[in-house]
């Protein structure tokens, strides 16, 4: 089967690690720490105060401006304590919160009072012949966002501007990132939940073409799917590819259309949800339950007991790991990352909270992680033949470590999606996608600058 | 040479000219475009040495932003006085002499007192490492020491120490400010040249954290507030900060507790001899009480409380005095649990 | 199971990165490590036909390079384990056979000292360097010592080493004399008097010491008189000059060797395959025209790839990963240009092996390939199209 | 025919820069960026086929003995009249690119009036008057060794970008790493030795 899109590498599967065990529901903590910023967008504005009593799926804070996310209760307890951000120079109560980007970000600490008593749920929306619009809201009430990795609010992805024609709906089966088998699992046992939670965002949409993309390597998913699916959905398996899941290759494989340079996939008629997002949408509106739950694969050659759990958001990555019995006492942690290998994120501390976009929890062995010396770039090329942004990694690299941002600039390092495939093929192990970060913020930082004067 | 021949060679040489100089008039009429006289006059005012040290690609070009308004003539470094002032008239522009600032890095925290949390793997530079996780300093607010604001500055004023922690030479550097947006944690600022004690620390954090984080961050114990008396110690949530338009005094260095105000480099502090104290003799610690040697510690803890007893009895009104004596009790205790663990020798108390 | 103690990772030396965690198993050390592997044949066939003095110049060059960027590594304070990459025993083994069998040392040195010191270090070391070093170095010198880079010893395996034996074996039962010897025109006169001194005094025939003419050489000397008879062409040989035994450089006679080493390389991914394909097609079409204009006056386009330097130069030199062209496409504009640039050499410039200076001129040209062949952005077009496609 | 092997061999063979070392200046000076030299290469080809066509026509017909125009033989005037013409034509450029594209303007700054004392310029009028080139000819002898100026300097200015962006030593970066690139492109060039 012929590639589906330029570029692209083959890391090494891992999954074979997790596929096997199913979905596992984790039992109920003692404390949860629920952050304030767990989506693209503003953090959500506070409505409890310390010391207030909340069940399960209360509104601890409402979304402020259209682009946020209001965040529910994990659990039903008391309120022990707010962190309010240290950046804006308020007090910082002791036991704050460090986000997966490690820096500070305000929380709420709950401590659950072990009856994890649920508020009543929304009433159900009859979606058939439903308007879009109460479908939206209930979206955006419930707080959910994209869980694919990027947990942009979903609700202002399905309003697109009325005048962008949107013919295709994508369900990104793909998870093309190596050891995660969250969405495979999912796929595997609540298709249903899915093609009904697309059929409802198909109605919120107006589209009528369902596309789910799932990779070959997953058959018994592709072989469900198509199954359940029946004539509401196409179900299109793609060869096993990294990125074959990114929104733009995604959208390229499924449709063979390509989103114009430095837009949204909105300008290529399409909307791409991950599945996981699916099944929460189908909760919101059937059975009117808020999101604090997803699923979370732990995994990592020294996890004791790898496998996909149901877990709370904000339940702290200690209590996580000890769900997986720990690690093996001979194979010291080299790295502790949350998401998949190629774009997650590695942390240094356990005190950091599982939050909606978390896909996994991988842990890496030291032999498996070295820290590289990176060398200069020897302009092998073998960066520019796997960018499947077909953008140029070497003369970028090169640019962005003498600091020149404005020659990076119109070497298009703006159209990166740092998906990781240069660094993964480069010989010199240089630290292709910090680079690209780092002038990615300089540019917006400079963007930003200018527009103001 | 007969003369004709050098007839010939004058008029050709002459109508060549003539012909072409005529092209060239005809050229300038077409295609002139006028210039604002301005220009030239404030251009021939600067030293014309294209040196870019205004941030301009050369004399002219600043001085086609000086008539454009909006930079002041003090920005070249190199004019002198009086033709910045011939500038300012010309162009009606009041002239501003600033006080020369310096930049300063409010950090002292290097990976001595705020070690690495993690083993940071990336780019050597401080924009990059804050991407991942935060940068693996101890102190989310701390230096990270990889030099972004020394690369960015032009006069290499900005130098790493061996531990890891950036320091601003004051007589290098000219106060560009290049650096200061270089710090992704914000940390320099300009300050005065003139002043001479600086805090060095920028943390919010509360003191349970900061002490977690740094040994040597501002806990907000407001003991130099106390010292400076003014207020140009003032304090900013749970850090000090110094209000740099009032000199404070040198003497806060000493009374910070966690030696985190600092003299500005190259100037020597001498700290005076302490106020005398009032009548009661102020105790030397607990050392000179005699009780070297001895380790037991309840023996250090009641002869020393004897101590106290006496010397509150004799002038109880005395707040000074017996501050100092519950500070020197609790460095005794201090002292005493760290050597309580040995055995204790023999309890003979020489009363001195 | 259950009670067995679950220990959490201690977080106190764990590492800290920018995605993505996992690379792939490649590195420079092992690409280095492969070219190195892949000029070993070509090296082999080297030392075959020309014996110990060959080697001895590939030793040398070597541990010049090597011992070279040592020196600059330590002068310019860099860390010295950029040394364990091996990019100066490639330079070194490819400045070797670029040099002919007898090579002095001096040459050897100054050569090293062109490449190493000139033509990468004081660009800023591996990576930033826009001159194939190697090539810098031979240019260098073959504009610097022409006559000591011309001297091509003869190949012991070489037809004509055969032909001065079997002459020996003539005058030994003297059916033919000296004088008729002489005069048959088949031997150059430094190979004639090899001949006469190894017959009078009874040695063995020194085969080192004679030098002979490269085919390419040979062609270039071939005249054409008025009426357009030309005389002085050699004959072609193609078998020989496969297998290599024709005189010329250590590296690039044999073209067999060259190829089982370009195979290998293309195999493991070391080098873009479109660069010798383009640059070999391209020299084959232009002497192919020119062969067919007038065919006796220049050679035919097989004899103009398997001799001098083409192959040597289109498998290891032109694509030397840092002074090629980053993308495919541009690499396939770089072939063509070289490929060019060697016919034209050779055909019409007064320099018989025109394959380095191609080389190194479209090196200059890099620079600008990599601008005008970057790739388009995925979804670049539509963006034009403005709007949805 | 004939006239291919002379622009083959201006552009190429003796280029103008690196065989013949002439227009050094202008060459080290303005290549700094790409554009920048691309601006002052267009400059240099317009006024050496101005100066090459102009300076044959005065040399045919004044300066020659057999002059049509003039008996006297002013043949020594060659360097003086060549050099007048080139500098008016220089003030012409001049105003022309200040009118149309001052951004050009300002980015060549010094560098657009130097194209008079420009020896390739002057070089070009010299040696096809010595070489008693038809004025057809000289003008594409001059257009032509602007053409190889030109190729010289795009080469040069895009290996200098590059080697902006390289980490080399203190004391070379800028101008002498500059030099040393110069000094192997002319090396190369001499592979064309002997072509035409």
């Amino acid at each position: 089967m012929p590639k589906m899109f330029p570029g692209g590498v083959h890391p090494k599967d891992g999954k074979a690690l997790s596929a096997g065990s199913e979905i596992k529901t984790a039992p109920l903590m003692d404390k949860y720490i629920v952050p304030l910023a767990m989506h693209i967008g503003a953090p959500a504005k506070l409505i409890v105060r310390e010391g207030d009593k909340v069940l399960k799926g209360q509104v601890l804070a409402e979304a402020n401006g259209f682009v946020s996310a209001p965040i529910h209760s994990p659990t039903s307890g008391t309120v022990i304590s707010i962190s309010k951000t240290s950046t804006t120079g308020e007090m910082l109560s002791v036991n704050n919160c460090i986000g997966p980007t490690g820096t500070l970000i305000p929380a709420i600490t709950i401590e659950s009072d072990g009856e994890d008593k649920a508020c009543e749920p929304l009433p159900t929306i009859d979606w058939q012949n439903a308007d879009a619009k109460t479908i939206i809201d209930r979206i955006r009430e419930t707080g959910i966002v994209g869980m694919g990795g990027a947990a942009f609010p979903t609700s202002v992805k399905l309003s697109p501007p009325p005048e962008k024609n949107i013919d295709t709906l994508i369900l990104n089966g793909a998870e093309c990132e190596p050891y995660l088998t969250a969405d495979h699992r999912l796929m595997l046992e609540e298709a249903e939940k899915i093609v009904q939670g697309a059929m409802i965002t198909a109605k919120a949409l107006g589209v009528e073409k369902i596309i789910i993309g799932i990779e070959n390597n997953k058959p018994d998913a592709v072989k469900i799917m198509t199954e359940v699916a029946g004539d509401r959905a196409v179900v299109k398996s793609f060869p096993v590819m990294y990125p074959q899941g990114a929104e733009k290759q995604l959208i390229y494989a499924c449709t063979k259309r390509r989103v114009p340079k430095g837009n949204l996939p909105m300008e290529a008629g399409c909307v791409v949800q991950n599945v996981g997002t699916m099944v929460a949408i189908y909760e919101a509106v059937v059975n009117g339950i808020p999101l604090f739950e997803r699923i979370t694969t732990i995994t990592g050659s020294p996890v004791v007991e790898p496998g996909n759990w149901k877990l709370r958001v904000g339940t702290t990555l200690d209590k996580v790991l000890t769900l997986a019995k720990g690690v093996k006492k001979d194979v010291p942690v080299g790295k502790i990352i949350l998401g998949g290998p190629m774009m997650g994120m590695a942390q240094y501390s356990l005190t950091v909270p599982i939050m909606k976009n978390a896909s996994g929890v991988l842990l890496l062995a030291q032999n498996e992680v070295k820290q590289y010396e990176s060398l200069p770039c020897i302009r092998c090329g073998r960066c520019v033949d796997v960018c499947p942004m077909g953008l140029m990694p070497a003369t970028m690299s090169v640019q962005i470590e003498k600091e020149q941002f404005d020659l990076a600039e119109n070497t298009n390092v703006m159209d990166c999606i740092e998906c990781g495939c240069c660094s993964y093929a480069c010989p010199s192990r240089r630290p292709l996608v910090q680079l690209y970060r780092h002038a990615k913020s300089e540019i917006n930082a400079q963007r930003r600058k200018n527009s103001q004067k | 040479m007969n003369l004709e021949t050098l007839m010939t060679a004058v008029l050709f040489m002459a109508g060549t000219g003539l012909t072409l100089g005529l092209i060239i008039a005809l050229a300038n009429k077409f295609f002139a475009i006028e210039e604002d006289p301005r220009v030239e006059q404030t251009e021939d005012l600067l030293p014309g040495a294209n040196c870019g040290g205004c941030g301009y690609a050369g004399c002219t070009a600043f001085a086609k932003a000086l008539v454009a308004g909006g930079v002041e003539p003090s920005k070249c470094p190199v004019n002198s006085e009086e033709a910045n002032s011939a500038i300012s008239q010309l162009l009606g522009l009041e002239l501003s002499f600033s006080e020369p600032h310096v930049a300063i890095i409010k950090c002292c925290g290097d990976n001595v007192e705020s070690p690495e949390k993690a083993l940071y793997n990336g780019v050597n530079d401080c924009k990059s490492a804050v991407l991942v996780a935060g940068a693996t300093k101890s102190c989310q607010h701390g230096c990270l020491g990889l030099a972004s604001c020394s690369r960015a500055c032009p006069f290499n004023a900005i130098e790493i120490n061996d531990k890891g922690i950036a320091i601003v030479h004051p007589d290098i550097c000219v106060g560009c400010g290049k650096c200061v947006e270089t710090c992704p944690r914000h940390l320099i600022d300009l300050v005065p040249k003139s002043a001479n004690v600086h805090i060095l620390c920028n943390s919010p954090e509360k003191a349970p954290l900061q002490r977690k984080a740094c040994t040597k961050g501002c806990i907000g114990c407001r003991k130099c507030i106390k010292e400076a008396g003014d207020d140009s110690v003032h304090m900013q949530g749970f850090l000090a900060v110094l209000d740099y338009t009032k000199k404070a005094p040198m003497s806060i260095i000493d009374v910070c507790p966690v030696k985190c105000i600092q003299p500005t480099l190259g100037v020597e502090y001498v700290p005076e001899p302490k106020k005398a104290a009032p009548s009661v003799k102020t105790l030397p610690c607990h050392t000179k009480l005699g009780i070297e040697g001895t380790v037991d510690k309840a023996v250090i803890k009641k002869a020393f409380a004897q101590k106290v007893a006496a010397a509150k009895a004799e002038s109880p009104d005395d707040k000074e005095a017996v501050a100092d004596l519950t500070k020197a009790f609790k460095a005794a205790n201090a002292l005493a649990d760290k050597f309580g663990a040995e055995k204790p020798a023999p309890a003979e108390v020489t009363n001195a | 199971m259950d009670n067995q103690e679950i220990i959490l990772p201690d977080t106190s030396n764990l590492i800290v990165s920018s995605s993505p965690h996992v690379l792939n198993k490649e590195h420079v050390n092992g690409i280095m490590r492969d070219v190195i592997i892949a000029m070993i044949p070509a090296c082999a066939a080297g030392i075959i036909f020309f014996g110990i003095s060959a080697f001895n110049v590939l030793l040398l060059c070597t541990l010049f390079c090597v011992g070279l960027e040592g020196l600059m590594l330590k002068i310019l304070g860099k860390s010295m384990n950029a040394l364990k990459d091996g990019s100066a025993i490639v330079t070194g083994l490819l400045l070797g056979m670029n040099l002919a069998a007898g090579t002095p040392w001096w040459i050897c040195l100054i050569g090293s000292i062109l490449a190493i010191v000139l033509a990468k270090h004081l660009y800023g070391g591996l990576g930033y360097n826009p001159f194939n070093p190697a090539l810098v170095g031979r240019v260098g010198l073959l504009i610097a010592f022409p006559a000591a880079l011309t001297t091509w010893p003869v190949n012991r395996l070489s037809p004509k080493v055969a032909a001065m034996k079997e002459a020996i074996s003539d005058l030994m039962n003297n059916d033919t004399s000296l004088v008729m010897l002489q005069n048959s025109g088949e031997f150059t006169k430094a190979q004639y008097a090899a001949i006469k001194e190894a017959f009078l005094n009874k040695t063995e025939l020194l085969v080192d010491t004679i030098s002979s003419a490269t085919p390419l050489d040979a062609i270039s000397q071939a005249t054409m008189n008025a009426e357009g008879v030309v005389t002085g062409m050699p004959e072609m040989e193609y078998m020989d000059y496969f297998m290599g035994y024709i005189g010329g450089c250590i590296g690039e006679t044999s073209a067999l060797a060259i190829l089982i080493g370009g195979a290998y390389l293309i195999f493991r991914r070391l080098i873009r395959w479109q660069v010798p394909f383009f640059y070999i097609l391209t020299v084959l079409i232009v002497t192919g025209i020119m062969h067919m204009i007038h065919p006796d006056m220049s050679a035919t386009p097989l004899f103009h790839i398997l001799t001098g330097g083409l192959m040597l130069g289109a498998f290891f030199m032109a694509t030397d990963m840092v002074t090629s062209p980053v993308s495919a496409k541009g690499a396939v504009i770089y072939a063509i240009g070289c490929g060019l640039i060697t016919a034209v050499i050779r055909l019409w410039g007064s320099y018989p092996e025109g394959v380095s200076f191609s080389i190194l001129f479209m090196n200059a040209f890099v620079p600008l390939i990599d601008r005008i062949s970057a790739k388009k952005v995925f979804g670049s077009k539509e963006a034009a199209q403005g709007g949805a496609a | 025919m004939e006239y291919l092997t002379l622009v083959v061999g201006a552009i190429l063979v003796n280029n103008f820069v690196l065989s013949k070392f002439l227009g050094i200046c202008p060459f080290l000076g303005v290549s700094k960026n790409t554009k920048t030299a691309m601006g002052m290469a267009g400059a240099v080809v317009f006024v050496m086929t101005m100066a090459s066509f102009v300076t044959a026509l005065i040399n045919k017909f004044i300066l020659l003995p057999d002059g049509a125009l003039v008996k006297a033989d002013l043949s020594y005037l060659q360097t003086l009249s060549f050099i007048v013409v080139i500098a008016s034509l220089v003030q012409l450029v001049e105003v022309l690119l200040q009118k149309f594209s001052p951004s050009l303007y300002q980015s060549l700054g010094i560098f657009l009036p130097l194209i008079t004392t420009n020896c390739a310029v002057l070089g070009a009028a010299v040696i096809s008057a010595q070489e008693g080139h038809s004025v057809i000819k000289a003008t594409v002898y001059g257009f032509a060794s602007a053409l190889g100026f030109a190729l010289a300097l795009l080469l040069f200015s895009s290996i200098r970008e590059r080697l902006d962006l390289a980490y080399t030593p203190k004391s070379f970066e800028g101008t002498p790493i500059a030099m040393i690139t110069a000094g192997i492109l002319a090396m190369v060039f001499m592979g064309f030795a002997g072509l035409a």
